[in-house]
C-alpha cells in the first residue's frame, strides 16, 4: 500500500534522511525502531509532505511526494503526531470534530467509539485539551487521526508518558485496528509492545533502514540490537 | 590577553563615538546640518529607551511618546519658570527635569501598565497614549492647547559665554546628553535586571520559577525606560523652544516603534541607527519628496518581511561573513545590486513622483526637478523613460539577485560547517 | 423628549458603525490572532473605492463592488505579506499590518488627493426617513419622510413647534449594521472555520495533516474581514466624510472597542460599540461639570475652587477621552473585556 | 528690480488643506500681478509655501527652512495658535540674528492678541481682528429686534475662545437683552459630525448661532444643520471660505451672515481680478488681505529704497494705501491694519450681485458697512522697537 | 511511613484538594517527604501528578488544604515567593530561555539566591560568585562545550539536562522534577538518572516518572497516586508487591517494563 523508494529529507541545509526504503501492506503492523534522532520522526513526516524532501512515495500507486500535508491526509493517510500536537484551546470534543472529514459520513469511526476506547476522554470532552494530563492528551491525539477515518495510519511514539496499564491498552486498540484492515507505521521507542504486535520490524540508524524482519529475528540478532537500539 | 585586546576594542569603540559628537559639526557646518544632528541626538536616546521596553522587554508599547511628550512639557515649564526667576537652576539641567518628569509618570502609568503582558498590555499603552493625547486638548494650562507651550531657552545666567542661543551650543549639550545616556542604556543590558529583563522577554513563566516577580521586573525597566524617554522630551523641548500636543501623540509613539524596529531591535547599537533614520527621514526625506511617508512605509513593509532583524542584523550578518573572511567575494556581487537596483528604485521613484505631482501640485504645472534631473508630468518622454528605467533595472536586479541569494546561501553553508568543526574540536 | 430621541438614534447609529468596523476586527483577531492595525485603512480604502465606483455606476453597486474590491486586496495582502511573517509570531504579524496602514494612507492621498472629496450618499438617502413633530400642545408625533413646512411652522407666536427630522443615511448605516452582525454570528457558528483557524494557531502542522488547507482558510478570513471594513467605508464615507484622516479617527476608537468588548468576542464588541457611541454622543451634550455637581450638592465652594479650570470641565469638554478612559479601566479591572472568554 | 523671496507657511492638507490651498493659488496669481511694474518699488515677489499641517511645531520647523532658504518675509494667516507661536519665533531669531532679520505678514488669523498683549514689532496683521469684527458684528445685530436667543459655537483653540469672549462683551454693551442659550468649544479641525451640537442648539432654542468657525468646521457644521432641520441664523466670520458655499447650497438664504473686510462683489478693479481668477484656477478668491500685503510691501519698498526687512518694517508703520475697500492705514502703535468691515448675507446671486462661487448660484451681498472710524478698537500694545 | 523520623519533615502535604470547575482532582493528599529522600510519583494518566506539583510549586493555589516547607506554610503563596523559600521544580515540557545562552541561562537561575535581586547598578561580569557558580552547574550538568550556544539550538537532551540545571541553580534543598525523562531513549536515560543523581546529592528529590526502570532505580520511597488520592506510599520493593497498585497502574507486564530498564 504506502512505498517508499530512496527517501531524502532535508531541515534547511541539514540532510536528515539518506535514501529510506520501506513498505507497508495492506493490514500490516509495521514498526519503525531506531535511536533518537536517527530519522523516524522525519520519515513520517515526510510521507505527509511536513518536510522538504526527494525520492518516491507511492500510495495506493499514486506518487506522493511533494503533495501538500492536507491533499495527502485525504488521500486516507493519517498521521498522529510525536509529543502531543493537540489543539490546547479547543475543547476534547472539538479536537476529535476536526479530527473528521467533511461531516465525517461513512467514516469508520464516530465520536461515541472514541469514547468507548478511551472512557477518560469522555469524562473530561468539554474541558480545554490544554489542560489535559500528558497521558490524557496523547490518547486525544490518537483518536483525532482515527476520526479521519484513514487506511493507514503512521503513529509517532504513541505510548510515550503513558502509564504501563495504557500502553497495554493501546497496543490492544493496535491490534483492533489491523482487525478492521487498517495498515499502521509504529515509531516506537519500547521494544516490548513493538514486538509484541507487529508483523514487521524495520530498525532505522542515521537516516537509512538498518534492519528489516519478524520481531524473531530481530530478537535472535543481537548484534542489530547491541549496534542499533541499545548503548 | 583576550581579555585585554577586549578592553581595548570597547575603549576603541566608546572613544570613536565619543570623537564623532565632538567633530560632526565641524563636518557638517550649515544650519540644517545642525538642526539634523541636533534632532539626531534626541531620536538616538528616544528609541534606545523604546528598545528597553521593545528589545530587551518584548513589551510592545504604542505608548512611548507620553513618557518622552510629558518629560518636554515639564522641562518647559521649568525653563519658564527660570525665565521668570521662580526658578534657580541652569539650563543645562534642565533636560534632567524631564528626565524626572518622565520617570514619575513610568512610576504612575507603568504600575497600571506592567501588570500585563503581551498584546493586553500593548492596547492598555496605546490607550494610554490616546487618553494623555485627548487631554492635552482638555488642560490647556498644562499643555497650552493648540497652541501648544513655548519658551526661551536663553533665560538664567549665561555659564562662561554659554547662552544656548546659537544652535552650535545647544547641539554640544545634547550631544553630551546622548553620549551619557547611551553609555548607561548600554550598561543596563549587562546589570542583573537587565539581563532578567531578557528572560521575561523569552520565558515569563520559568522566570517566575527561578526566584524573579516578572511584573516587578518589567515595572522596573519601565521606569527606568520612562526616565530615558524623559531625558529626550527635554532635550527636544529646549532644542524647539515649543512643545505642543502633537509630542505625546499617537503618531509620535508609532515614529519609535517604527525606526527602532527599522534599526533593529535585537541588539542595541541597532536603535541608534533606527534614531539616525528617523531624523533623516522626517528632516531630509520629507523636504526631498512628498512621497517620504509612502516609501517609509514600503521600506518598513519590506524589512519585516525580509529581515525583521531590522539593519543591525543585516550588518552583524555581513560582520560575521567578514570575520570568515568571505565577504571580499561578494563585493562585487553587492555593487550589482545597488547599481540594478538604484536603477529599479529610480525609475519607481520617478514614476511615484510624477504621479505625486499631478495629484497635488498641478498649480505648479508640469515640470518638476527630482534628483537633479526635470521631469515633464505631463510628457511622454518622461513617462516611456521612467517606466523602461523600472522594468530594466527590476530584470537585471532579479538576475544578479539570484546569483546573489545562491552565493551567500553556500557562504552561510560554510560557515555553519566551520563552526560545526570548532565546537567539535 | 424629541432631543433624547434624536441623540439616542445619533448615538445608536453612531455605534452601529462602530460594529460594522470592529466586527471585522474582531473576526480576524479572534480567529487568526492577528491584531489588524490597517483595518481602519481598509475602511478607508472602502470608501474612496466606493467613491470612484458610485462615480460610473452609481451608489448601490458600489456599495456591493468596494467591499468586494476591498475584500480581494485584503486577501493579497494577506498571500502577499501576513503570510511569510506568519512564521515569525505575532509581534512581527502586526507589524506589517501597522506597516501596511502607511501605505494605504499614501496611496490613497496619492490617487484620490490629500483633502476630502465629495462621496454623496444617493437621492433616496439624502432627506430624513422620518420626522419629529412636537407641537407644544398637540404634542409629539412622527411623519415618515420629511415633514411638510406648514406643520413646523405654528400660526401663532404662543405655540411653540419643533421638527426634528432624522437622515435616511444613518437609518440605513443601522440596517446594515445588523445585517452584518447576523451574517458573521452565523459564519462563526454555522461553520467548523473557526476552529480550524484557532487550532492552526499553534499546531499548523497537525491541522493539516489531518486534511485541512490552512492557508486558504487564513486567506478567507482575512478577506472576509477586510470586506467587512470596505463596506463600513463606502457607508461610513457617504454619510460623514471622505479623506485621508478617516482612517486615523476611528482607527483608535475600534480598537477600544474590540479590548472593551473583550477580545475577539463578536457579541461583547457589540455591546461596546454601541456603548461607546452613545456615551460620546450624549456626553456632547451635557454640560455637567463637578463644579455644577458639587454646587448640587449643595457644596460652599470658594472662588479659586469655582475658577479651577479642571473642576470646571464639561463632560462635553471632555467627552473625546471617555473612550480610552474607558478601555483603560476595563484593562485594569476586567482584563478579559466586558465579554470576553480569555484574556488577550 | 530685485526678487523678494517670500514663503507662506500654512496648512496644505488635513481638514483646513482646502483653505490653505486655494489661498496659496491667489498669492501667486497676485505676485505675478504686483511685480515688476505692478509695484512702485519695481520689486519681484516670488513666493513658495510650506505645508505646516496646522501644527505650531511643525511651523516653527518650516520657519527655519524658510530662513534657510533665504526667505525674509514670512507669510501666514490660518490659526491663530500658529500665528502666536510664529510670531513668538520670529520675535526670538531676530534677536538672536541681528542682520538676519525676518518679517511676519500676517493674512488671516484675527486673534486680538497678536496685536494687543503680545504684539511685535516684527508681526503686522492685515486681516481685521476679531475685536473689529465683533464690534461691527453687534451693530448690526442690535438693529435686529428678532434675535432673542444666541448660541455660540466655535473651535476649541485662540481664536474661537476670543470670538466668545467678544461676542459676549459687545453683545452685552448693545443688545443686554438677549441670551445667550448655550456656549460650545469644539476641537479645531477635528469633528466630522456636528449632529450632536446641531441636537444641542435646537434644545437650547436658540433663534442664532455665532461661530467663527472656518473650513470644514463650519461646512459641517451647515450640513449638519440642514439635515437636522435647524432653521436659525447663522453670523460667521467664513460663509464666503472654500467648502461652505457648496454646503451653504440654496437652503442657507437669508439665515446665514458674513462679516469681514470683503465680500464676493466689491465691484471695480476687484471683479475683474475675481474673474481672471476664477478662469485660471477654477476656484475663487477670497482672501482679499494677500492683495494689501502686495500693494503695502510695494509701497513700503518703495519708501524705503530697500528690501531689507528692518527698513521695511520701518516704512511699514503707519503706511496708508488706497485698497479695494477704499483708504487702509497699517496703525503704527500694534500693526493692525486699520479698514472699512462689510456684513454680507447668502442669497440668490442676481445682476446687482452677480458673483456665484462655487457654481451654487448664490452669493454674499453686503448689507451695511462699517467705515475705519466704526470698526477700529484701541490697543493696548506696548510696543518694543529695536 | 518509614518509622520515626524526629525531625521536621522537608516537604509536607497536609489534606491538600484543588478542583477544577466542578471536577475535584486532588481529593485529600497528605504526604511527608524527610530532608535528603528521593520520592518518586507514580500512577495512572491524569491521576492529577502534575497537578500536585503546580499546587507544591505555587503555579495554581489549592482549593484547601496546607502545603509546609521545611514546617512554614508555602500553600497559596506565588512560584516567586516559594522559590525563594527554597523549592524548586522543573517541567514536564521543556522550558527555559530559548534566546540566551546556556551560560545565561544557568546564571538566571543563580542571580536571585545570591541576592542580586533587581539591582541594575552592579555589572553582571563583577559578579565573581554568581558567574563562579554558573560556571560549576554548567560541569555538572556536563555542558561546558556548549557554554555560549543558544539554548534553542541544544539536542532535546541536552535541553532537559540545561531544564535540570536551572531548576537546582538556586540552591534549593528541595527539587520536583515531572518526568525528567520524557522522550529519552533507554540510553539517554540511564545517563540521565546518574546525572539526577550527581546533581542532587543531599537535596530532598520528588519525580514524577512512568518509566519503572528509572523510578526503581532512582527512588528511596513512592507513592502512588490514583484519581488524585495517594493510594500507597512505601519502598519499592512493598509498592510491587501491592495488588492494588497491581492492578490499578502497573498492568502485567511491568516485570519485562524493567527488564527492558536494566
Ligand atoms: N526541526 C528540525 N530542524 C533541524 N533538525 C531537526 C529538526 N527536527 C529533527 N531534526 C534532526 O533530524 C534528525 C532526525 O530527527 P527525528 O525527529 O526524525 O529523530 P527520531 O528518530 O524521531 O528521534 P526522536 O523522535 O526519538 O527524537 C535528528 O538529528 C534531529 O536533530
Ligand atoms: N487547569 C486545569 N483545568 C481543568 N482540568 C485540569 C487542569 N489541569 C489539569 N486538569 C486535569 O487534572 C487531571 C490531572 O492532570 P495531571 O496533569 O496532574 O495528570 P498527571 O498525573 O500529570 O498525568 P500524566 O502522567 O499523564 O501527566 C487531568 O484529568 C487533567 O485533565
Ligand atoms: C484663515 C482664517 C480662518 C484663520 C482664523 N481666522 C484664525 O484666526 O485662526
Ligand atoms: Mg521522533
Ligand atoms: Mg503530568
Amino acid at each position: 500500500m504506502l512505498n517508499i523508494r530512496n527517501l531524502h529529507a532535508y531541515y534547511g541545509k541539514s540532510h536528515v534522511l539518506h535514501g529510506v526504503n520501506l513498505e507497508v501492506g495492506a493490514g500490516e503492523i509495521v514498526a519503525l525502531l531506531g535511536r533518537n534522532g536517527s530519522g523516524r520522526s522525519t520519515t513520517a513526516k515526510a510521507v505527509m509532505g511536513l518536510v522538504e524532501c526527494e525520492g518516491s512515495v507511492e500510495w495506493k500507486g499514486q506518487q506522493i511526494v511533494g503533495r501538500k500535508a492536507y491533499e495527502v491526509a485525504h488521500l486516507g493517510l493519517g498521521y498522529v503526531p510525536e509529543n502531543r500536537d493537540i489543539f490546547p484551546t479547543l475543547t476534547v470534543h472539538q479536537n476529535l470534530m476536526l479530527g473528521q472529514k467533511g461531516k465525517g459520513k461513512g467514516s469508520r469511526w464516530g465520536f461515541d467509539d472514541m469514547y468507548a476506547m478511551f472512557p477518560r476522554l469522555k469524562e473530561r470532552q468539554h474541558t480545554e485539551a490544554g489542560v489535559l494530563s500528558g497521558g490524557e492528551q496523547q490518547m486525544l491525539t490518537l483518536c483525532r487521526t482515527l476520526m479521519g477515518d484513514p487506511d493507514l495510519i503512521i503513529i509517532d511514539e504513541p505510548t510515550e508518558g503513558l502509564a504501563p496499564k495504557i500502553v497495554e491498552l493501546v497496543a490492544e486498540y493496535l491490534q483492533k485496528l489491523k482487525a478492521r484492515g487498517i495498515s499502521v507505521l509504529l515509531i516506537e521507542q519500547k521494544l516490548t509492545i513493538a514486538m509484541s504486535i507487529s508483523d514487521r520490524v524495520l530498525v532505522m540508524g542515521h537516516g537509512s533502514i538498518v534492519f528489516e524482519g519478524t520481531p524473531e529475528q530481530l530478537k535472535a540478532d543481537p548484534a542489530v540490537r547491541k549496534e542499533w537500539l541499545e548503548v | 590577553m583576550k581579555a585585554r585586546s577586549s578592553r581595548f576594542a570597547r575603549t576603541a569603540i566608546w572613544g570613536g563615538f565619543a570623537l564623532l559628537l565632538v567633530i560632526a559639526p565641524m563636518l557638517f557646518s550649515s544650519g540644517l546640518a545642525l538642526t539634523v544632528l541636533s534632532q539626531m541626538g534626541i531620536a538616538i536616546i528616544a528609541c534606545l529607551s523604546y528598545n528597553m521596553l521593545f528589545g530587551q522587554g518584548g513589551m510592545l508599547s504604542f505608548g512611548h511618546a507620553v513618557y518622552t511628550g510629558l518629560g518636554s512639557f515639564m522641562a518647559i515649564h521649568a525653563l519658564n519658570r527660570v525665565t521668570e526667576g521662580a526658578l534657580q537652576m541652569p539650563v543645562s539641567l534642565i533636560p534632567l527635569v524631564g528626565g524626572v518628569a518622565g520617570l514619575g509618570f513610568a512610576v504612575l502609568f507603568g504600575y497600571v501598565t506592567t501588570r500585563k503582558a503581551g498584546t493586553t498590555f500593548a492596547m492598555i499603552t496605546l490607550g494610554l497614549g490616546e487618553l494623555v493625547f485627548a487631554l492635552a486638548l482638555m488642560i490647556p494650562e498644562f499643555f497650552g492647547g493648540e497652541g501648544g507651550v513655548s519658551g526661551n531657552r536663553m533665560a538664567g545666567q549665561p555659564f562662561m559665554g554659554i547662552t544656548f542661543g546659537p544652535q552650535i551650543q545647544v547641539y554640544y549639550l545634547i550631544a553630551v546628553y546622548t553620549f551619557v545616556c547611551v553609555a548607561a542604556m548600554y550598561a543596563f543590558t549587562h546589570t542583573p535586571l537587565g539581563r532578567m529583563l531578557n528572560a521575561v522577554r523569552d520565558n515569563p513563566e520559568r522566570v517566575e520559577f527561578v526566584g524573579y516577580d516578572t511584573q516587578k521586573v518589567r515595572y522596573f525597566a519601565f521606569i527606568i525606560a520612562g526616565f530615558f524617554a524623559g531625558i529626550s522630551g527635554g532635550l527636544a523641548a529646549l532644542n524647539f523652544e515649543i512643545v505642543t500636543a502633537e509630542v505625546v501623540g499617537a503618531a509620535r509613539s508609532g515614529a519609535y516603534l517604527l525606526f527602532t524596529f527599522l534599526g533593529g531591535a535585537t541588539f542595541f547599537f541597532g536603535p541608534i541607527i533606527g534614531g539616525v533614520l528617523m531624523v533623516l527621514a522626517f528632516v531630509l526625506l520629507s523636504e526631498l519628496t512628498k512621497a517620504w511617508l509612502l516609501y517609509l512605509g514600503l521600506i518598513f513593509l519590506f524589512m519585516v518581511i525580509y529581515a525583521p532583524g531590522g539593519i543591525a542584523s543585516l550588518i552583524m550578518m555581513n560582520l560575521r561573513v567578514a570575520a570568515f573572511g568571505r565577504l571580499r567575494e561578494l563585493l562585487w556581487r553587492y555593487l550589482a545590486l545597488f547599481a540594478t537596483g538604484s536603477l529599479m528604485l529610480l525609475g519607481a521613484a520617478a514614476v511615484i513622483e510624477m504621479v505625486y505631482h499631478l495629484q497635488l501640485s498641478t498649480t505648479l504645472g508640469d515640470e518638476l526637478r527630482f534628483l537633479g534631473l526635470t521631469l515633464h508630468a505631463r510628457g511622454m518622454a518622461s513617462w516611456a523613460g521612467a517606466l523602461a528605467a523600472t522594468a530594466v533595472g527590476f530584470g537585471l536586479f532579479e538576475f544578479v539577485r539570484r546569483g546573489f541569494v545562491r552565493h551567500w546561501g553556500a557562504i552561510q553553508e560554510d560557515i555553519e560547517n566551520r563552526l560545526q568543526q570548532r565546537s567539535a574540536a | 423628549m424629541e432631543f433624547f430621541i434624536i441623540s439616542m438614534l445619533n448615538g445608536l447609529s453612531y455605534g452601529l458603525l462602530l460594529f460594522m468596523l470592529s466586527s471585522g476586527l474582531t473576526l480576524i483577531f479572534s480567529m487568526m490572532g492577528v491584531l489588524n492595525f490597517a483595518h481602519a485603512s481598509f475602511y478607508m480604502l472602502g470608501a474612496y473605492v466606493g467613491y470612484s465606483v458610485a462615480q460610473f455606476v452609481g451608489f448601490w453597486p458600489a456599495l456591493l463592488i468596494a467591499p468586494v474590491v476591498v475584500g480581494l486586496l485584503g486577501a493579497a495582502f494577506e498571500r502577499q505579506c501576513l503570510r511569510k511573517v506568519h512564521k515569525f509570531g505575532h509581534v512581527p504579524e502586526l507589524l506589517v499590518t501597522f506597516g501596511l496602514s502607511y501605505v494605504i494612507v499614501e496611496i490613497v492621498q496619492l490617487v484620490w488627493g490629500r483633502i476630502a472629496v465629495e462621496f454623496r450618499p444617493p437621492e433616496v438617502l439624502r432627506g430624513p426617513v422620518f420626522t419629529l413633530i412636537n407641537h407644544s400642545i398637540d404634542g409629539m408625533r412622527l411623519v415618515w419622510g420629511s415633514a411638510p413646512a406648514e406643520l413646523c411652522s405654528a400660526a401663532d407666536a404662543a405655540v411653540r413647534v419643533v421638527c426634528s427630522p432624522f437622515p435616511a443615511t444613518r437609518g440605513f448605516m443601522m440596517l446594515v449594521a445588523v445585517v452584518m452582525l447576523l451574517s458573521v454570528w452565523l459564519l462563526l457558528t454555522r461553520t467548523r472555520i473557526g476552529l480550524v483557524i484557532q487550532a492552526a494557531l499553534t499546531h499548523p502542522e497537525a491541522v493539516e495533516s489531518l486534511g485541512h488547507n490552512v492557508p486558504r482558510v487564513f486567506m478567507l478570513v482575512f478577506g472576509a474581514g477586510s470586506a467587512l471594513a470596505g463596506l463600513a467605508g463606502v457607508i461610513g464615507g457617504s454619510t460623514f466624510l471622505t479623506e485621508p484622516a478617516m482612517a486615523a479617527t476611528v482607527g483608535s476608537v475600534i480598537f477600544v472597542v474590540v479590548v472593551v468588548g473583550g477580545m475577539g468576542s463578536l457579541s461583547g464588541a457589540f455591546v461596546a460599540s454601541l456603548l461607546i457611541g452613545v456615551i460620546q454622543t450624549f456626553a456632547v451634550a451635557f454640560e455637567y461639570s463637578l463644579l455644577t455637581l458639587l454646587e448640587q450638592l449643595g457644596m460652599p465652594l470658594s472662588d479659586a475652587l469655582r475658577n479651577n479650570s479642571y473642576i470646571k470641565l464639561t463632560l462635553s469638554q471632555v467627552a473625546p477621552i471617555l473612550p480610552y478612559l474607558f478601555l483603560v479601566l476595563i484593562l485594569i479591572f476586567r482584563p478579559r473585556g466586558l465579554l470576553g472568554k480569555r484574556e488577550g | 528690480g530685485e526678487t523678494v523671496k517670500m514663503v507662506r507657511i500654512d496648512p496644505l492638507t488635513g481638514l483646513l488643506g482646502p483653505v490653505g490651498v486655494s489661498q496659496f493659488k491667489g498669492y501667486q496669481f497676485f505676485a505675478e500681478k504686483f511685480s515688476g511694474k505692478g509695484n512702485p518699488a519695481g520689486v519681484k515677489f516670488e513666493i513658495t509655501s510650506i505645508d505646516n499641517k496646522l501644527s505650531p511645531a511643525e511651523s516653527l520647523n518650516a520657519l527655519k527652512a524658510a530662513i534657510d532658504q533665504g526667505a525674509r518675509y514670512i507669510i501666514q494667516g490660518n490659526g491663530s495658535s500658529v500665528a502666536l507661536a510664529l510670531a513668538d519665533a520670529v520675535e526670538k531669531h531676530n534677536a538672536r540674528n541681528p542682520g538676519k532679520e525676518v518679517l511676519y505678514l500676517n493674512d488671516s488669523a484675527v486673534d486680538p492678541d497678536l496685536t494687543n498683549s503680545k504684539c511685535s514689532y516684527w508681526h503686522f496683521r492685515f486681516d481685521a481682528d476679531t475685536s473689529m469684527k465683533m464690534e461691527a458684528m453687534s451693530s448690526f445685530i442690535a438693529k435686529r429686534p428678532d434675535i432673542k436667543k444666541v448660541y455660540l459655537l466655535n473651535q476649541n483653540y485662540s481664536h474661537g475662545h476670543q470670538v466668545v469672549k467678544f461676542a459676549k462683551e459687545t453683545l452685552g454693551r448693545k443688545r443686554p437683552d438677549i441670551q445667550i442659550v448655550g456656549e460650545d468649544l469644539h476641537p479645531l479641525a477635528q469633528t466630522r459630525d456636528f449632529a450632536p451640537y446641531i441636537a444641542k442648539i435646537k434644545a437650547s432654542g436658540a433663534d442664532t448661532v455665532i461661530t467663527g468657525n472656518w473650513g470644514s468646521d463650519l461646512s459641517l457644521l451647515i450640513k449638519a444643520a440642514n439635515e437636522n432641520g435647524f432653521n436659525g441664523n447663522f453670523f460667521t466670520y467664513y460663509a464666503g471660505v472654500t467648502g461652505t458655499p457648496t454646503a451653504l447650497g440654496t437652503n442657507g438664504a437669508g439665515r446665514v451672515y458674513q462679516i469681514a473686510y470683503n465680500h464676493y462683489n466689491m465691484g471695480g478693479q476687484m471683479d475683474k481680478w475675481m474673474k481672471e481668477f476664477n478662469q485660471k484656477y477654477n476656484d475663487d478668491f477670497y482672501t482679499g488681505s494677500t492683495i494689501r500685503i502686495f500693494e503695502m510691501l510695494g509701497a513700503a519698498m518703495a519708501k524705503a529704497k530697500s528690501t531689507d526687512p528692518v527698513k521695511v518694517a520701518a516704512a511699514l508703520e503707519g503706511l496708508e494705501v488706497k485698497s479695494f475697500n477704499g483708504e487702509v492705514q497699517m496703525r503704527k502703535t500694534d500693526h493692525q491694519l486699520q479698514q472699512p468691515l462689510y456684513m454680507s448675507v447668502w442669497q440668490k446671486a442676481d445682476a446687482k450681485y452677480p458673483y456665484s462661487p462655487e457654481k451654487t448660484g448664490m452669493t454674499l451681498a453686503p448689507v451695511a458697512e462699517y467705515p475705519n472710524y466704526v470698526s477700529s478698537t484701541p490697543t493696548s500694545c506696548q510696543m518694543k522697537r529695536p | 511511613m518509614s518509622a520515626g523520623t524526629p525531625t521536621t519533615p522537608a516537604l509536607e502535604l497536609r489534606d491538600l484538594r484543588k478542583r477544577f470547575g466542578k471536577t475535584e482532582i486532588i481529593r485529600g493528599v497528605n504526604l511527608a517527604v524527610n530532608a535528603g529522600e528521593r520520592v518518586a510519583i507514580i500512577g495512572p494518566n491524569g491521576a492529577g501528578k502534575s497537578t500536585l506539583f503546580n499546587l507544591i510549586s505555587g503555579r495554581f493555589a489549592p482549593t484547601s488544604g496546607e502545603v509546609l516547607l521545611n514546617g512554614q506554610r508555602i500553600d497559596g503563596k506565588r512560584p516567586f515567593e516559594i522559590n525563594r523559600a527554597g523549592l524548586s521544580r522543573s517541567f514536564q515540557i521543556t522550558n527555559i530561555f530559548p534566546k540566551l545562552s546556556v551560560f545565561e541561562n544557568l546564571r538566571c537561575g543563580v542571580l536571585w539566591s545570591l541576592g542580586y535581586r533587581y539591582s541594575f547598578l552592579k555589572f553582571l561580569s563583577r559578579l565573581h560568585d554568581a558567574n563562579e557558580r554558573a560556571e560549576q552547574l554548567l560541569r555538572m550538568i556536563h555542558l561546558e562545550r556548549k557554554r555560549d550556544v543558544l539554548a534553542m539550538n541544544l539536542t532535546y537532551a541536552e535541553q532537559r539536562a540545561l531544564e535540570i540545571g536551572i531548576t537546582i541553580a538556586g540552591g534549593a534543598d528541595v527539587v520536583l522534577l515531572d518526568e525528567p525523562t520524557a522522550g529519552m531513549s533507554k540510553s539517554e536515560t540511564a545517563r540521565f538518572i546518574d546525572l539526577i543523581k550527581e546533581v542532587t546529592v543531599g537535596k530532598t528529590l520528588l519525580t514524577v516518572e512512568h518509566d519503572m526502570g528509572v523510578v526503581f532505580g532512582l527512588a528511596d520511597r513512592i507513592a502512588v497516586v490514583v484519581y488524585g488520592e495517594v493510594l500507597a506510599f512505601d519502598t519499592p520493593d512493598a509498592v510491587r508487591a501491592n495488588a492494588r497498585v497491581q492492578e490499578a497502574y502497573l498492568g502485567s507486564h511491568v516485570a519485562d517494563a524493567q527488564g527492558a530498564g536494566h
